[in-house]
């Protein structure tokens, strides 16, 4: 009895996401070196930085979880910058953006979703030429058009505060929420982690598998046009080439917080904390003088150990 | 048919001795200092629940695991298997449990694999290949091109090429766990006359199989485990299969089915005209409230096609199927047909817990809860039905810590347990159950049978398919024998007989039948 | 706005004229601020590649999708080129910053048998062997914005990257004087011209004690610096100048300084839009560089020269002086977004067609 | 000879994949550009498109390696950035050429340690790697340059009787390859890995007695000395080293994989599917050019053929 008890404890150590160690770790290590920096104002301004990576996380976590992947996040987001700076839609309101740029998300989504749900193409290559496509779009249209100023209400939104907390900051931590009690308040929660475990025992027990899938990529790709918006908000600007490493990096993140392909666990909150994990990274190795390659290196290296860590748990819990 | 134990005799050589084997995995035990002898010419069963511990002594001798303590001698001298391949070198030849062909090779790729003969440089010999698979193919009475691809063979046949697979080496100890699990009598005849052959030449032959009459038929010894431990090992003239079941369970086989029901009400579902295939003969069938109905016959005659047509599995060509007195509207979709016929109150329980029924990694709890949950919207509020899930999980006896405990961790018994479990708790009034005792030992058996029977009972209705006639007939109340993708007789399940069942369905056909793909 | 379409009127005026008149050197007028390399520099000499109108010239683009100053280039070339009649086609290939694919790309300007080729090179060595393949081809090959290290070429019109980071670095040492300290902000790592520019630099700090506190890479963008220089700040904001390799990156420090309410350092910029208009308005310290992407027209204009027959350098080098406000200020434009780059030879109805706000 | 059409187009009961597809799309490729363009068909054009061909071609099988066994290794093009680095550095060609295999081999080593041994993804594992090694490659050279040995120029640059010696390599490549995946026990078990993965029995090549891990292991480290391969041709391409040339090859050749036919779940492929999936591309970029299709477009139209090519190759298993 005494042997099953620890063994569940250490189940249950074993299974909090790596990015909370690796964020615990970050924050003693910027205590020490910086302690001014541990302000409400500053960290503020640092979470702020990933919010965009952040909102495209939500999403990528949940393709994640029903055993697929969107990489067709560059692509939507350049597409969106290019709707809001190119005036395309000459004086166009705020409203208008987010509805249109809402619209591309859904309709990017719903496509990923129905190619890999219905018609069973591989995930990894569809939403890839998705990319592509998206990235040519882009090309295109800017050779005749070429990006130019971002309205300014989209930065002056994006600098506001509310108490101490700059909105954007506020407005992941609502999205978070909401996508955190959606899963774990509604049915389809409990669809996306029976799909995740095994898509042939979710179809026997009745789960609309197909259904589950396209609708984990259409709030993909929700999420992606969200996250554009705040990107292309915080950037100010046009840009033929903006955030093209945004969607490899949600997919670290996402692992990082404990979401592994195809195994129905993870949560939002895991996530979430690789997603801040990120943002301490980048802040203590600039703080450290760390150049661009060590930068590079220790990324890879963190993911690489936290997925190690995770693969020896479930190896050894399989046994 | 009775062996003579007589061959048994002082001077008969023992092929392999296992001695104080003792295994752990993680903090559990599954083999405690169990020491096991095969002499040659001899078959030789290994019987015991699941989890007993049967499967683990056998992979240790195939060198898939390595025993923590013990030693294994072959032919007298002490061995050691790191591989499965060095257990192969040492002429330890094994068909395991899993079906475990590779689809995307051809036979005789597959007959090879992991041996292969190579020409030159390296490359693999085909032509010899190609020509050692026929042969073997032959022996066991098969005419396949070794060229063909497993993933066009049938099932039977796929187990076929596994057991040449299996025993076509020149080894001298074969080890056969579960060969029968998805073979028809017929097939079973042929392979116990080649296992003949093999004992005749003076090899040794492990049998694993939950069929009794299986184990009388062919086996010379038994050797019984339970709870990892070492019971006997005894000959089998001395045993009767009631008294190899006592041995097993600590129980009589006639315990086993509960009583059947005397008085169906009225059809909770009903089939008519219903065409399989484009090519089959349509049938009917009903089924009453109270009643269990099983689908008998030979393995792969349209019995699960049929059952998975009706939650659009597969489509059928034509037919018309009400659920009490509601007709459906037909055919159903791929994806979402058997979410429309819960929403009515059938549940189909698939064969394969392991890949088509549980969710492994998920918690009890959830998997139970996921037949409740999916016949909701998933934009509506989750229930937790924690109540539920603990009722069920007690009315069933599910042996675990808790509703939190992985699925994975459980025995294969609580495992169909919590499946049936799944369907029960969603409140079903008809369940179309796959071999609902597929892998699982004696004492879980005969639980899940009270279960269904109790399900019954309570007016609900239920179709069973099942490999194993002995269970159709002791569970049922009544019988369809299915052949060639249509209904070919009907019979009360207290007068029938394995032999009437053959019967009914040979009898019915004048021509050679291909067996029917069940994918 | 009056003053860049008199500039743009002159530029015409002076392409045209070169156009018109023959054969002397000295006739060619590449583009404003380019001057023939002092010291050894050859001749190529006039009528080697004469041909007869209709020409077909080709340009290997190193990536027209990288940032709206390699956009514009883009267009300056197929606008200098549209203006010629006797080009009879105008190939633009996009090497989309993958040597192998300019490799490729030449390859293929070759095998479709162009009269002359422009190439931009993406390292200084990847399209080495494929420009000398062209030479031996007997096709002309014109290099622009970015040297290689062998001289297969025909001419070359290179903008100096460390002279670009000399012209920056010189003015920062005098605004912060001998003992300031500065961060320093690079372009894309791994880039020849981060690399050479941020030299320039390292000219200009000689025998200073000026103290580098941190040197980091922004790759140009704007927003990769502006979370750069947010992290800097809040890690330290006691800085004297800040020296930064151009394109984006100056706008999006300085936003950072103003989001803080911070007073801007002294700070180095490039000759884009939406700088000036921060520059003008702001008031904060700089100096612009100049790297006009209407090199992309002098690279059309050299390789239109070569085929009218007329004698050329080999080397024809481009270091403008730095911009102050004053000059910035008569050619920002507030009607145009902030993505057009300073100086252009873009008729106007084509800056308006591709930048007007409206 | 109505089965094997039906497993020519479908794909179906063949492990060969549906490569007939991109063959018939390679043709219409040829057909078109040797009708509306007088250059495509020269001898100089298709030699050039070898050429321009060859370090795809040789990315995409070793990137098939692991596709056969259900993985994706997206380290590949930093291995290849790497390699030119390391051939940069200017040491003897004696000295460099094994040292850049020895060092592929080790990343792959380390790759399919993390995949077999410590059960981390591929896409991770792989993912780490390419960071990490990118990392590596620009400490060794954050610039493009360095001296490439001679031999490795000339070996990419010249010809013989007035044929490029990269049609040669090719045809040497090619043959080496085939004599993995198709001519030896262990492309074979490569499939049967791969199959058993793909449907869920992975124990079952393990009970055969095939080293299962050991022989992913080798997919992996294969899969890196082929890309240090393609690196050795563009650095003798491109005459230098260079930290970013790699930069998103690994997408290249995944797409150039799938266009073949070979199947991402593991198990169904074959090289001359990869090969024709590796042409395909580089007929695209070729004729785009030939065509004298704009810049701006050839992007969205290079898309637009994958998203056909993969849209119409729809599996039993959902996801990755």
């Amino acid at each position: 009895m005494a042997a099953l008890f620890n063994r569940t404890n250490f189940n249950r150590i074993s299974r909090i996401p790596p990015a909370y160690f690796v964020f615990a770790v970050l924050l003693i290590v910027l205590w020490i070196a910086r302690p001014h920096m541990l302000n409400i104002n500053i960290m503020g301004i640092f979470i702020r930085q990933v919010v965009p990576l952040g909102i495209l996380v939500l999403g990528q976590m949940l393709v994640i979880r029903v055993n697929s992947i969107d990489l067709s996040g560059a692509g939507v987001l350049l597409l969106i910058n290019f709707y809001i700076s190119s005036s395309m839609f000459p004086g166009a309101s705020l409203p208008f953006f987010v509805a249109i740029s809402l619209a591309t998300g859904l309709a990017v989504g719903l496509f990923n979703g129905y190619m890999v749900g219905k018609r069973r193409v591989s995930a990894v290559i569809v939403t890839l030429a998705v990319n592509i496509v998206l990235v040519g779009i882009v090309q295109f249209l800017a050779s005749g058009k070429p990006p130019g100023d971002v309205p300014s209400i989209f930065s002056d939104i994006y600098n506001t505060k509310l108490w101490l907390i700059p909105t954007p900051v506020l407005f992941w931590v609502a999205l978070a929420l909401i996508m955190s009690l959606f899963l774990s308040r509604f049915v389809y929660g409990r669809y996306v982690s029976s799909v995740g475990a095994n898509p042939v025992a979710a179809l026997f027990s009745g789960v609309p598998v197909e259904r589950t899938v396209i609708v984990a990529h259409t709030i993909a790709g929700l999420m992606t046009a969200l996250a554009s918006l705040v990107q292309t908000a915080s950037i100010a600007v046009g840009s033929v080439r903006v955030g093209h490493e945004l969607p490899i990096l949600a997919v670290a993140a996402t692992i990082l917080g404990g979401v592994v392909f195809g195994r129905g666990e993870g949560g939002v909150w895991g996530p979430f904390f690789g997603v801040l994990s990120f943002a301490l990274l980048f802040v203590v190795m600039t703080t450290f003088g760390i150049g661009e390659s060590g930068k590079l290196i220790t990324q890879g290296l963190i993911i690489l150990l936290a997925a190690i860590f995770y693969g020896l748990r479930t190896a050894k819990s399989r046994t | 048919m009775q062996v003579a134990a007589t061959r048994i005799g002082g001077d008969v050589k023992k092929r392999i001795e296992m001695s104080g084997i003792s295994k752990a995995f993680g903090g559990s035990v599954a083999l405690k200092n169990v020491s096991f002898e095969l002499l040659e010419g001899s078959v030789h069963a290994l019987m015991g629940e699941n989890g007993a511990g049967k499967s683990t002594l056998m992979k240790i001798l195939a060198g898939v695991h390595q025993p923590d303590s013990g030693e294994i001698f072959r032919d007298g001298r002490a061995v050691t298997f790191a591989t499965p391949k060095e257990a192969l070198d040492f002429g330890i030849s094994t068909v395991f449990q899993e079906l475990s062909l590779l689809a995307n090779l051809t036979i005789a790729e597959n007959m090879f694999l992991g041996r292969e003969p190579t020409l030159r440089f390296g490359t693999v010999d085909y032509t010899t290949m190609n020509r050692e698979t026929t042969k073997a193919l032959a022996e066991l009475g098969l005419d396949l091109d070794p060229k063909t691809m497993v993933s066009e063979l049938t099932i039977a046949e796929r187990q076929f090429v596994e057991i040449a697979h299996g025993i076509k080496a020149d080894a001298s100890i074969f080890i056969l766990d579960e060969p029968t699990a998805a073979l028809n009598a017929a097939d079973v005849e042929v392979l116990n006359r080649h296992i003949r052959r093999l004992r005749d030449e003076g090899k040794a032959i492990v049998y694993i199989s939950h069929r009794m009459d299986e184990i009388f038929e062919i086996c010379d010894m038994v050797t019984v485990l339970k709870d990892s431990e070492l019971v006997a090992t005894k000959p089998l003239a001395e045993m009767t299969p009631h008294s190899l079941i006592a041995m097993m369970v600590g129980r009589e086989l006639k315990d086993l089915f509960p009583e059947r029901n005397a008085e169906p009400g009225e059809p909770m579902l009903d089939v008519e005209n219903f065409r399989i295939s484009a090519s089959s003969e349509p049938f009917s069938m009903t089924v009453g409230k109270g009643e269990i109905v099983g689908m008998a016959g030979l393995e792969g005659q349209g019995q699960q096609r049929f059952l998975r047509s009706l939650v659009g599995q597969f489509e059928p060509f034509g037919g018309k199927v009400s659920v009490r007195g509601k007709a459906l509207k037909f055919p159903v979709s791929k994806d979402g047909g058997i979410r429309y016929l819960q929403s009515l109150g059938v549940g189909l329980v698939p064969e394969d817990r392991k890949e088509e029924g549980l969710f492994l990694t998920l918690s009890i709890g959830h998997n139970i809860a996921m037949g409740l949950h999916s016949r909701k919207s998933e934009f509506s509020l989750a229930d937790g039905y924690g109540e539920k899930i603990r009722e069920t999980m007690a009315s069933m006896s599910v042996q675990a810590s808790g509703p939190a405990e992985l699925v994975s961790a459980l025995s294969g018994g609580n495992q169909q347990k919590v499946l049936l479990g799944r369907y029960l708790a969603a409140g079903m009034s008809i369940l179309l159950v796959e071999e609902p005792t597929r892998g699982v030992d004696i004492g879980a058996k005969s639980e899940i049978y009270r279960l269904l029977r109790d399900f019954a009972n309570k007016g609900g209705a239920v179709v069973v398919l099942s490999r194993e006639t002995i269970e159709l007939i002791g569970l049922c109340d009544r019988l369809y024998v299915v052949h060639d993708d249509t209904i070919v007789s009907e019979m009360a399940a207290e007068n029938a007989t394995e032999h009437n069942i053959l019967d009914a369905a040979l009898s019915r056909q004048a021509s050679q039948v291909r067996l029917e793909t069940t994918p | 706005m009056k003053n860049s379409i008199k500039a743009f009127a002159a530029v015409t005026l002076l392409a045209t004229t070169a156009l018109s008149v023959p054969a002397f050197a000295q006739d060619v007028n590449i583009m404003d601020g380019v001057t023939e390399r002092a010291g050894d520099n050859p001749v190529v000499p006039a009528g080697k590649y004469k041909k007869d109108c209709g020409w077909k010239i080709g340009m290997s683009h190193f990536g027209v999708n990288a940032n709206t100053w390699t956009v514009q280039v883009a267009h300056e070339s197929q606008g200098a080129a549209a203006a010629v009649d006797c080009i009879e086609k105008f190939v633009l290939l996009d090497a989309g910053f993958d040597q192998k694919k300019q490799v490729a790309d030449i390859e293929d300007l070759i095998a479709q048998g162009m009269d002359a080729i422009i190439v931009q090179p993406v390292t200084s060595t990847s399209a080495d062997a494929s420009i000398a393949k062209a030479i031996a081809a007997g096709i002309p090959v014109v290099l622009h914005t970015g040297r290689i290290e062998s001289d297969a070429f025909t001419t070359e019109i290179q903008g100096g990257a460390e002279h670009f980071g000399k012209v920056m670095g010189d003015w920062l040492v005098e605004s912060v004087g001998q003992d300031g300290k500065i961060w320093v902000l690079r372009g894309l790592a791994g880039h020849p011209e981060d690399t050479n520019r941020y030299n320039g630099l390292k000219q200009s700090l000689e025998g200073t004690n000026i103290e580098i506190l941190v040197e980091e890479h922004g790759d140009w963008q704007y927003d990769k610096t502006k979370k750069l220089c947010e992290t800097l700040y809040l890690n330290n904001p006691n800085v004297d100048g800040i020296w930064s390799s151009g394109a984006d990156m100056t706008r999006a420090c300085v936003d950072v300084f103003k989001q803080f309410g911070a007073t801007i350092p002294p700070i180095s910029g490039e000759g884009n839009n939406g700088y000036f208009g921060q520059w003008i308005k702001d008031g904060f310290a700089s100096i612009s560089a100049e790297y006009s992407p209407a090199q992309g027209a002098a690279g059309v204009r050299a390789a239109v020269a070569l085929l009218e027959g007329k004698e050329l350098k080999k080397h024809y080098d481009y270091n403008p002086d730095g911009w102050d406000v004053e000059k910035a200020k008569t050619y920002y434009r507030d009607d145009l977004s902030a993505n057009v780059w300073w100086p252009t030879e873009l008729p106007e109805e084509k800056l308006q067609e591709l930048y007007s706000k409206k | 000879m109505n089965r094997t059409m039906k497993r020519l187009l479908t794909g179906k009961d063949s492990r060969q994949g549906r490569w007939f597809f991109a063959l018939l799309i390679a043709l219409a490729i040829i057909v078109w550009l040797g009708l509306t363009t007088e250059r495509f068909l020269t001898s100089e054009n298709l030699f050039n498109l070898v050429a321009q061909a060859m370090p795809l071609i040789i990315t995409a099988i070793g990137m098939m390696l692991v596709v056969l066994v259900g993985g994706l290794d997206l380290s590949v093009g930093s291995v290849i950035s790497f390699t030119t680095a390391i051939l940069a550095l200017g040491a003897p060609a004696l000295i460099s050429i094994p040292g850049v295999f020895a060092l592929a081999a080790c990343i792959g080593l380390i790759n399919g340690l993390a995949v077999t041994r410590l059960n981390v993804h591929p896409i991770i594992a792989t993912l780490s790697m390419q960071f990490i090694v990118l990392g590596i490659t620009r400490i060794l050279r954050p610039v493009s340059g360095g001296d490439v040995p001679q031999i490795v120029i000339d070996a990419v640059a010249g010809s013989f009787y007035g044929i490029p010696l990269p049609v040669f390599w090719g045809i040497v490549t090619v043959l080496i390859a085939w004599k993995i995946i198709h001519g030896s026990r262990f492309g074979l078990h490569l499939f049967a890995i791969g199959g058993g993965i793909a449907s869920g029995t992975d124990e079952a090549t393990h009970n055969f007695g095939v080293a299962d891990k050991q022989k992913i292991l080798l997919a992996y480290v294969g899969c890196s000395c082929f890309a240090a391969l393609a690196g050795i041709f563009l650095a003798g391409r491109i005459v230098s080293g260079d930290p970013n040339v790699g930069l998103l090859f690994e997408m290249d050749a995944i797409t150039a994989v799938a266009i073949g036919g070979t199947q991402l779940s593991g198990g169904v492929g074959s090289l001359h599917g990869t090969v024709i999936g590796a042409l395909v591309m580089a007929l695209l970029a070729n004729g785009m050019n030939s065509a004298n299709i704009s810049a701006f477009v050839q992007t969205a139209i290079k898309g637009v053929i994958l998203l056909l090519v993969v849209g119409l190759q729809s599996r039993k298993k959902m996801g990755l």
